[in-house]
């Protein structure tokens, strides 16, 4: 399998193409897994409309990383969807929040494990399923609701995605992805939610077969291209917190 | 037994023609028996990723006798190895891998295939009980169905009929059909005939089938 | 900023008291916040393993400066170390570990939380969105939810009380409450009151308090 | 975490308290992942009225190894849960067959995807789920289904078990586990879906930390106990596949 290598020589080309409205997951969760240059990229490239999925839309702390923010600040997202539309603190502040309010860009609120699975599912041809989390609350509002072995769940659909924007730690030619750590998070489900999966890869590419077939998180089947992410100042790396915005 | 079922293609030959419909960069997961000798067949430079049910990705021929690796098989329970770049996933990961359309082609043998695309491989008349294995998630969910069968049972009946008798595996979802007299593809009204096998006539075939066989 | 948010327990001694609840092997998920002081106190030979919505399974202490590992958080974005025999996974396995009732405890803070065992975290009065991260999910599905809050609002107003008015993270959940006059316990008509803080009277207790307030 | 091993002596020891009644899950998909020495174990410490969940009943090939058709005819099964309790090719016996169609044990077929996926809702907390796989089949006879963005579905439930039995390659002490190749199969999900995990280990049983965290198949917080299997003849291997049983 997969004797044709995925890597692309720059992070302009792997998103050259992504047309306006497009549906674009991003992995991460705060800055291990986030793809950083694939962002600044998008950015660059311009397309608009877009719907882009992620845990939070960022910028709650300095220094300040790319993320969905960003995207938002430049008139490129029609919605959101997050774990997140506020802070985690009520004392932090989002970029993000100003555009929300003005009602520049939707947003749907989806609880953290709930967005989770529904991106497990559609990377899983699982339509919908039923879960506990949400029930009696203001997000299962108006929605349909099931009770099975005496307790109610929610019913929750698959998302679906059209783009994953990842970053892992380790690839071979073929796609074949390791994370590092809390660098897994969302990369390998969001991958499999997706039709195209563009990743940014932190070490060396690797010629097809280096990597250890028991020890891959995202198969090379579901991945289309890979950046190698060039060293500092070129390239962007995660960086210490420092501290919160106020 | 009918002479049909000697006559045209052997079964390494039915599973060549089927084997040559796979293009460059398909995943592919083949059946226990006789699709497993589409894996034999030279379909030149085109890549093919086999897929099985147990998870692996990426499987290569069926080892030597003193060479298997008792910790790896296909989904025929064959020790089989590995190509480069191949990896492996759980169960439920490698079921997310065909229920979500990533499966190009899905080859089985079955009992009998209709013209509307339904077929039957699970479950033989009067049976308590069945073998469904990976095969009605495949069958509903692979991109395309490709079915290797006789064309005739050993007592001469057709397997290529208008409607199922047997339970079926899946409705409506049968792309393409190689038998030892031809290739073959359900068109919901008949049969059209792609390809007849050498030495086998129109009219041979048109007598051996169950429904209206509509010459291309 | 009335009185009683300055009386009793501080931050960490809040935080020391349901930590000292834990009981050896429980899998504990601790909250962005004041829960994560859990983290210091000293329990015995007790043994916790910490699991992070991010599918971190067995931290340990944040790691001081220069010392990160930047590709390792907890789901306050805390870099941390890992203990022996941690092992990670991805998000949906993490929150299966979630839904499937394995968490012995999370401990959150929470705005508001009533005696019926509902409380409210992930969203404040007249915003527009919220945050809910992994809060619903924990809460209701761990087998037990502690929650960790000042007992008065800056303005004096109580946030133990009959009915939340902010939109709940999950109704009928919360298992056990510290605040910095001392430990509750929702009862459906009322708190319990477990424990008072160093130097709180169970009047000041009551007086601050938005519901009935049952002495133990 | 962890610090505790979970190693227990033997394999009689690993099973001496299962009860009558119990839901047991074996892993294993053809002979990787089988955990031969505690269904063996079973065989001796003669628990019954149990439902046996498992890919197959087993027996169709020899040498036969210990399966789940030994517990039917040794009179310890109520029912079976599989996805074939009639063999894949028609040509083979499964031993299985005869107690079945005698009425002497009872069976649930399902999808093998749907069984996988019924085992993973289990461990993941998920009730219900739907699914492609079956509708318009005899196994969705009188089920319910859902036409979900035009697509009809089957409604199915999470497969919760009280044990799992498990063969992994490596394991530490606190029950994280390591499987080789094709022994990965069901194994990771029926460890999710139990209560009690029962692992059978073909490596020395490491220190607690040695296994990479990023490289773990089950962690230990599933597991409850580890047997290390002995060289033979007193501990049971894999063998070559001989012949099929005619």
């Amino acid at each position: 399998m997969g004797q044709k290598s995925k890597v692309v020589a720059s992070f302009a080309e792997a998103v050259a193409d992504i047309p306006d409205g497009s549906v674009i997951a991003f992995g991460g969760f705060a800055a291990p897994g986030t793809p950083y240059n694939l962002i600044m990229a998008l950015l660059a490239q311009g397309a608009r409309d877009l719907t882009c999925i992620a845990n939070t839309t960022g910028g709650a702390h300095q220094p300040r990383m790319p993320d969905l923010g960003m995207l938002v600040e430049n008139g490129q997202v029609r919605k959101v969807v997050c774990s997140f539309t506020a802070p985690g603190r009520p004392t932090d502040v989002l970029p993000f929040t100003k555009y929300y309010e003005a009602g520049e860009v939707e947003a749907e609120l989806v609880p953290q494990g709930t967005l989770a699975e529904r991106l497990r599912a559609a990377g899983c041809g699982i339509p919908a399923f039923y879960t506990p989390t949400g029930v009696g609350t203001e997000i299962a509002e108006g929605r349909e609701t099931r009770v099975i072995n005496g307790r109610e769940y929610l019913l929750e659909y698959a998302m679906p995605v059209d783009y994953a924007f990842l970053r892992a730690h380790r690839a071979d030619a073929a796609g074949n992805l390791q994370f590092r750590l809390s660098q897994r998070n969302f990369n390998p489900l969001m991958a499999a939610a997706a039709r195209h999966v563009v990743v940014e890869v932190e070490e060396e590419i690797l010629p097809i077969g280096s990597l250890d077939p028991d020890h891959i998180h995202t198969p090379g089947i579901f991945v289309q291209r890979l950046v190698r992410i060039p060293p500092e100042p070129e390239g962007l790396w995660p960086v210490r917190r420092k501290e919160r915005v106020r | 037994m009918s002479g049909t079922d000697k006559i045209g293609w052997s079964r390494q030959q039915m599973a060549d023609r089927l084997a040559r419909e796979f293009q460059d960069g398909w995943i592919v997961n083949l059946g226990v028996g006789i699709p497993t000798l589409c894996s034999n067949t030279d379909i030149g430079g085109r890549e093919i990723t086999y897929h099985a049910e147990n998870g692996v990705i990426g499987y290569g021929p069926v080892l030597p006798e003193g060479q298997e690796d008792l910790h790896l098989v296909n989904a025929g329970g064959q020790n089989v190895s590995l190509n480069p770049g191949a990896a492996v996933v759980h169960h439920a990961d490698s079921f997310g891998i065909i229920r979500s359309g990533r499966i190009d082609v899905t080859v089985m043998g079955a009992y009998e295939v209709a013209c509307n695309g339904d077929f039957a491989n699970w479950k033989v008349a009067g049976a308590k009980g069945g073998g469904i294995g990976g095969a009605m998630d495949l069958a509903a969910c692979a991109r395309r169905v490709y079915i290797i069968l006789e064309h005739n049972t050993r007592s001469g009946a057709p397997r290529l009929v208008e409607r199922c008798a047997l339970p079926v595996t899946a409705r409506g979802v049968v792309t393409l059909v190689a038998t030892n007299l031809g290739l073959f593809e359900p068109l919901g009204e008949g049969f059209r005939l792609r390809e007849l096998a050498p030495g086998v006539t129109l009219e041979a075939a048109r007598a051996a089938t169950g429904a209206a066989l509509l010459a291309s």
